[in-house]
């Protein structure tokens, strides 16, 4: 399989700066850009504290969730898309689900990918309080080089 | 924006740290400049504190041959990356400071040009180094420059 | 260069002490003093006691060094570093006075305030917390020092006086040896030798063992063997040189001796506390199973803060594993060359003498001196002596008589009660008493005593019996004095060690040295307490 | 948009048929519970459960030092053996094998809700009642009030401010949970209230029944208390067990469970207050998310509080035999094998809550949601205390 160079993209602000990162690292080394957005699928398991909420104020829950991770997902991809726009002969946008944090540590260890890029800001605009330490686990399971922007 | 031409290094001579300098071989270009941190845990003052029943003598002893130790093992390193750089033609330069690591890298960084900074990944648990974290949750919240971190080498 | 530092905070201190020890004196404090019951410290007018005295001899100290130093350009020399030791010195002095006659007292209080409050919610598992986490003084001054190292940092004018502090903990044990006796140090040296030996050789081996089944260099097992085998960081540093250990073998050896060490220290107490253990099981127990030997003092202080019979048991365990080090770091230099090319031969003499610990001498020195009975006749040393002469039996004061002899209707009330005393010997021991009036004889003096304890009497009979006790026991107040001398040096010393104890060294435990440290320590720890409670029973 | 699931699918199968799956973690939470509380008659070589050992261990000369300072029983061990899988043994998350069994903790708490309902009658309920709505009422309103006036001042955006107000007035989680969607709430906030809230629980859960039995409180006080003090509803459930593990009228349990069904039945009511506040301050905005209050009854009305109420009227009527209520004749053979069974139910249901506690979100829960929810937990903790203090008089036993 092909190396590439992937970025985590959330749609915000810090991540801009990622994509930039990530655009002049894979037009040096001309290769495929990948951008990741990743919709977190622990939320069931984080309200699993709640015992006597209705089946309907549950799922309730868990859809309206849903609902506002993939519009998130949506302005990621299009973030993405506008910020690398002819720049890189081939690039491609995933959204993945499950826990952001394994998702991530997963990429940072496969051996196509290249460099990994990240904002150590990512995911923590929407996120669960653990995906403040997104940045610190990522470097203890990366087996791959992982580029903190600021 | 990654014109990059200052890269700080942080290194000290472990394996991991030995991923780091291979990758910052990557990232220069023929004007690069490669500068080299070297840090001197200052935990080695402390060590000594807490004996206190041998003589002078042996004190001394033991004092003279850390340092000796030390030096010794800081200047292999230095020599060897001089060896490296000089091959692939990069500009090197270094720099050997005594503090707090995570401290060092701070005021380093925040002192100079510098447009990258290049550092080792922890260190796994059954791998024998010095335990003077440099990459800790200040680095993440005090370092407004891009950070890369090379992982440990799995053999 | 030159020591001294042009500071003055020398000065500033010893301000502080002579203001504090006036108003000690001029009773501007009694109200705090009354509240936390520390009277005892002050003394009777004419007889200061250590809160007014101490306060008043360091802060002049202080004060005319401080003067000098703010005054005179120091110059070279050995007088230049002494007096730049002051300020430190009186630093570490100064939270020694807040601890223990402040933190420490009001702790007792406290402790007893929250015990009575459960009592009074009618809790029948009401505690005193200070005294289940045992924070006495020793504790909490260790405890002042690692804050204050690890929090404030230690300032720079104090750093040399720091470093005086394993002074301070010498002396005390050079001190100490005047209290032995013959048959005490004969008993004692004997059970240390055998325990000692065998967890000295055996944990040196074990490390040995496991170093080699893990595959560790030789150098490192040589560093961690004699560091966890014989008295932690003090044997590190000791043997490093020895078997060229490498900088990272050294550091996590000591975080690893360090991290043992310190928890041990505040553990062990608690642990002796709860299993009901006496001063020579626990002094035997800590001399024995804690890693790192200034730990050891701390920890036999800390089991009994206001006597020091855990401290003789302890520290003489502590000095037969030191007299050990020496002959542990020959072997391991003649193991080392054995294994490595680079390893550089010793001789036996040279190390005996290089590594001796010359406080040792000290310590045997006074002893002897001590058994020639020039500071104090012999019988004196246990602190209380055994005296029922007629001289100090009855006194003459405001020219009344005073007799401490029974009244009649004392000894008629122990007669009545003589029938319910079942062992003959202990009878016999009552008869005595009530024939003569007073105690004749110290065997007598135990036996009653166990008649005491056993209460088979009634209450107003086993008070005579106590009072008769008293009689007879006289305090040796230069003893007392001078106990309480030693307990200021240790005190002293362990503020200081604590100040020397950094996180940042702690933090390097790691690696095999920790994991070998753990299970050696644990295993040193555990086996000790076990032979310790099967063995050692009797009060020496 | 191609969404690709990288964990594992939860599974849309019957009940039953996710039945089998089920056993593995069933019988782990069966085993621990088992350890920890021994069955009636166990001694395997003389070990008859942690919780019987704890009584017999001397430790500091007393007999049973352990359960007398720190007041650890099966319940609180169960939770703690529940937290030390996830988060220790299981390193952050419980393995698939296990979850299913794991999951089945939330019917095991409602279930045994439901047959504690066997422990009153309809007078007991009625005087219990009107007891909790006045002190809840009272609270909730003072809560709601002070959230919102402490979200104005501390800056707060209406949808955190609304999601906050509901979840420390009412039950925490489960109200935040029902809120949240209403007032277009922010993932990141929802779950910082949710830490928040969970963290506080469990310290709370901790130091209650050490703080109850210090100040000597009645049972019927310290439900009272914890009921209206504690945010969360599983907290206030096993703070009670963790008081009296006994579950018979009149106990700790018996009391805060009346409390919590109180505050169970009002969460449509305040969700539906919430909303008309959030829309009425809300200019712009235009997805109508409004919803009458007759859909947010069916909609969040939890279904076992009808299953509690049920068994209620069947014990009225007499269908177990005696309740065994103060001052009537002892308790039927029927509700006292009810009531034995009921332990290892909560017990089960609490290991698997315990599972639920993720110490890594708890530890890094921090910002605005945390300042004011320690404000307002504290408040309400302290104050319930005073309360129940002083009115103490006027609280009847059943």
């Amino acid at each position: 399989m092909m190396k590439h160079i992937v970025v985590a993209v959330d749609g915000s602000e810090v991540s801009a700066a990622a994509i930039e990162q990530a655009v002049t690292v894979a037009r040096q080394r001309h290769m495929t850009l990948a951008g990741v957005f990743v919709i977190d699928g622990n939320w069931p398991d984080y309200i699993g504290n709640d015992w006597q909420s209705s089946k309907g104020a549950r799922q309730g829950f868990l859809d309206y969730m849903r609902a506002e991770q993939e519009a998130q997902a949506q302005a990621a991809q299009t973030q993405f898309e506008e910020a690398v726009g002819q720049s890189v002969p081939q690039s491609q946008f995933t959204v993945l689900a499950g826990d952001p944090t394994d998702i991530l540590s997963k990429l940072a260890s496969e051996p196509e990918t290249e460099l990994l890029v990240t904002s150590k800001r990512v995911f923590q605009v929407s996120g669960r309080p653990s995906l403040k330490g997104l940045a610190k686990t990522l470097v203890k399971r990366a087996t791959q080089p992982v580029l903190f922007t600021p | 924006m990654l014109k990059v031409k200052h890269i700080l290094l942080a290194s000290h001579d472990t394996d991991g740290a030995h991923a780091a300098e291979k990758l910052a071989y990557t990232f220069c270009n023929t004007d690069t400049i490669l500068h080299h941190l070297i840090v001197v845990p200052d935990f080695w003052k402390g060590t000594m504190g807490d004996d206190w029943l041998n003589n002078a003598s042996t004190r001394e002893t033991f004092g003279n041959y850390l340092e000796s130790q030390l030096e010794q093992e800081v200047r292999a390193h230095i020599k060897r990356m001089l060896q490296e750089t000089g091959q692939s033609k990069i500009t090197y330069e270094y720099e050997i400071v005594q503090g707090k690591p995570t401290e060092c890298l701070i005021t380093c960084a925040a002192k100079g040009p510098v447009d990258l900074i290049v550092m080792g990944s922890h260190r796994p648990k059954a791998k024998t180094g010095l335990n003077s974290r440099m990459l800790d949750d200040s680095i993440f919240r005090e370092i407004h420059v891009p950070l890369l971190v090379a992982p440990y080498p799995h053999d | 260069m030159t020591y001294t530092q042009k500071t003055p905070w020398t000065l500033i201190i010893g301000i502080i002490m002579l203001a504090f020890g006036y108003m000690v004196q001029a009773g501007v404090l009694d109200p705090l003093i009354h509240m936390l019951h520390t009277s005892k410290y002050v003394g009777k007018p004419g007889a200061p006691g250590e809160m007014i005295m101490m306060p008043f001899v360091c802060g002049i100290i202080a004060i005319v060094v401080g003067l000098w130093q703010m005054a005179v350009k120091p110059k070279e020399g050995n007088l230049d570093y002494y007096l730049s030791t002051v300020g430190g010195v009186m630093f570490i002095l100064l939270i020694a006075f807040f601890v223990k006659w402040g933190f420490d007292p009001l702790m007792h209080a406290w402790g007893k305030a929250a015990e009575g409050a459960m009592k009074d919610a009618k809790l029948d598992w009401a505690f005193d917390f200070a005294k289940v986490m045992n924070l006495n003084y020793v504790v909490m001054g260790i405890l002042a020092g690692i804050i204050v190292v690890n929090v404030f940092k230690v300032p720079d004018w104090a750093a040399n006086g720091v470093r005086l502090s394993r002074l301070g903990l010498k002396t005390g044990v050079i001190l100490l040896g005047v209290l032995y006796s013959w048959g005490e140090l004969a008993n004692l040296a004997g059970l240390s030798i055998i325990l000692i030996a065998v967890f000295v050789l055996g944990s040196v081996g074990m490390v040995l063992w496991m170093g080699a089944r893990r595959n560790i260099p030789n150098s490192m097992g040589g560093v961690l063997s004699a560091g966890m085998g014989v008295c932690g960081v003090s044997a590190t540093v000791a043997s490093a040189p020895v078997v060229n250990a490498k900088s990272t073998e050294i550091a996590y050896t000591i975080g690893t001796i360090l991290l043992w060490g310190v928890l041990m220290m505040f553990i062990f107490p608690i642990v002796g506390k709860a299993m009901g253990m006496n001063p020579t099981q626990f002094g035997a127990w800590a001399g024995t199973g804690i890693l790192n030997s200034a730990q050891v003092a701390g920890a036999a202080l800390a089991f009994e803060p206001n006597g020091i019979d855990t401290l003789k048991v302890a520290e003489i365990f502590n000095i037969t594993r030191i007299l050990f080090l020496p002959i542990i770091v020959l072997w391991l230099a003649v193991w080392y060359v054995k294994r490595e090319s680079t390893g550089e031969k010793v001789e036996l003499s040279k190390v005996i003498f290089a590594k001796f610990p010359l406080f040792v001498l000290g310590f045997i020195v006074m002893f002897v001196l001590g058994s020639t009975g020039m500071f104090a006749p012999e019988h004196h040393y246990k602190g209380k002596y055994f005296d029922n002469s007629d001289k100090v039996m009855t006194e003459t004061k405001d020219g009344k008589v005073k007799s401490k002899l029974l009244k009649d209707d004392q000894v008629a009330l122990l007669k009545a009660e003589l029938d319910k005393v079942q062992e003959a010997d202990r009878k016999v021991a009552l008869q005595n008493l009530i024939d003569n009036k007073k105690v004749m004889s110290i065997e007598d003096d135990v036996k009653i005593r166990g008649i005491t304890n056993a209460k088979v009497l009634s209450k107003e009979a086993t008070h005579v019996l106590k009072e008769s006790h008293k009689a007879v026991y006289h305090t040796a107040p230069k003893i007392g004095k001078f106990r309480n001398l030693i307990a200021w040096f240790f005190t002293f010393g362990l503020i200081g060690l604590g100040m020397q104890i950094t996180m940042a060294s702690i933090k390097q435990a790691g690696g095999h040295p920790l994991i070998i440290g753990s299970v050696v320590g644990s295993v040193k720890a555990i086996g000790a307490l076990v032979v310790v409670l099967l063995f050692v029973k009797e009060i020496v | 948009m191609s969404v690709q699931a990288m964990g594992s699918a939860s599974g849309k199968d019957s009940f039953l048929a996710r039945l089998p799956g089920a056993i593995p973690g069933l019988a782990l939470i069966v085993i621990t519970l088992v350890i920890i509380k021994g069955y009636p008659g166990m001694d395997i070589f003389g070990f008859k459960g942690i919780e019987a050992w704890m009584k017999t261990a001397v430790l500091f000369g007393t007999k049973g030092w352990l359960v007398q300072v720190t007041h650890l029983n099966y319940i609180l061990l169960g939770i703690l053996a529940g937290m030390l899988y996830r988060n220790v043994i299981f390193s952050g998350t419980i393995p698939a094998v296990l979850s299913d069994g794991f999951k089945l903790a939330r019917l095991m708490i409602k279930t045994g809700i439901i047959m504690l309902g066997s422990l009153y009658t309809v007078q007991a309920i009625v005087q219990l009642g009107s007891m909790a709505i006045f002190l809840i009422g009272g609270f909730v309103v003072m809560t709601i009030v002070m959230v919102l006036w402490l979200g104005k001042v501390m800056g707060l955006d209406r949808s955190m401010t609304g999601v906050l107000a509901n979840a420390l007035s009412i039950c925490g989680v489960s109200a935040a949970v029902a809120t949240s969607p209403a007032v277009e709430a922010k993932g990141a906030q929802v779950a910082y209230a949710i830490a928040t809230i969970l963290g506080f629980g469990i310290l709370t859960m901790f130091i209650s029944p050490f703080i109850g039995h210090a100040l000597g409180l009645t049972d019927l006080q310290y439900g009272a208390w914890v009921g209206t003090g504690i945010l969360n509803s599983g907290q206030v459930l096993a703070a009670c067990l963790a008081f009296n593990p006994n579950v018979a009228p009149g106990t700790a349990v018996s009391v805060g469970e009346i409390w919590n069904i109180m505050r169970v039945i009002s969460i449509p009511f305040a969700v539906f207050a919430v909303t008309v506040w959030y829309w009425a301050g809300q200019t712009s905005g235009t997805s109508a998310q409004k919803k009458s209050l007759g859909t947010l009854l069916v909609e969040k009305f939890p279904v076992f509080v009808l299953g509690f109420m049920a068994m209620v009227l069947l014990t009225s009527f007499g269908a177990f035999g005696d309740a065994g209520i103060k001052g009537g004749p002892p308790a039927s053979a029927t509700i006292k094998m009810l009531r034995d069974v009921m332990q290892w139910v909560f017990g089960f249901g609490l290991v698997g809550l315990g599972a639920y506690i993720d110490i890594k979100e708890l530890a890094r829960a921090g910002g605005t949601p945390l300042k004011i929810g320690l404000l307002v937990g504290v408040t309400k903790y302290v104050l319930a205390l005073v309360v129940v203090f002083l009115i103490k008089d006027y609280l009847v036993a059943i």
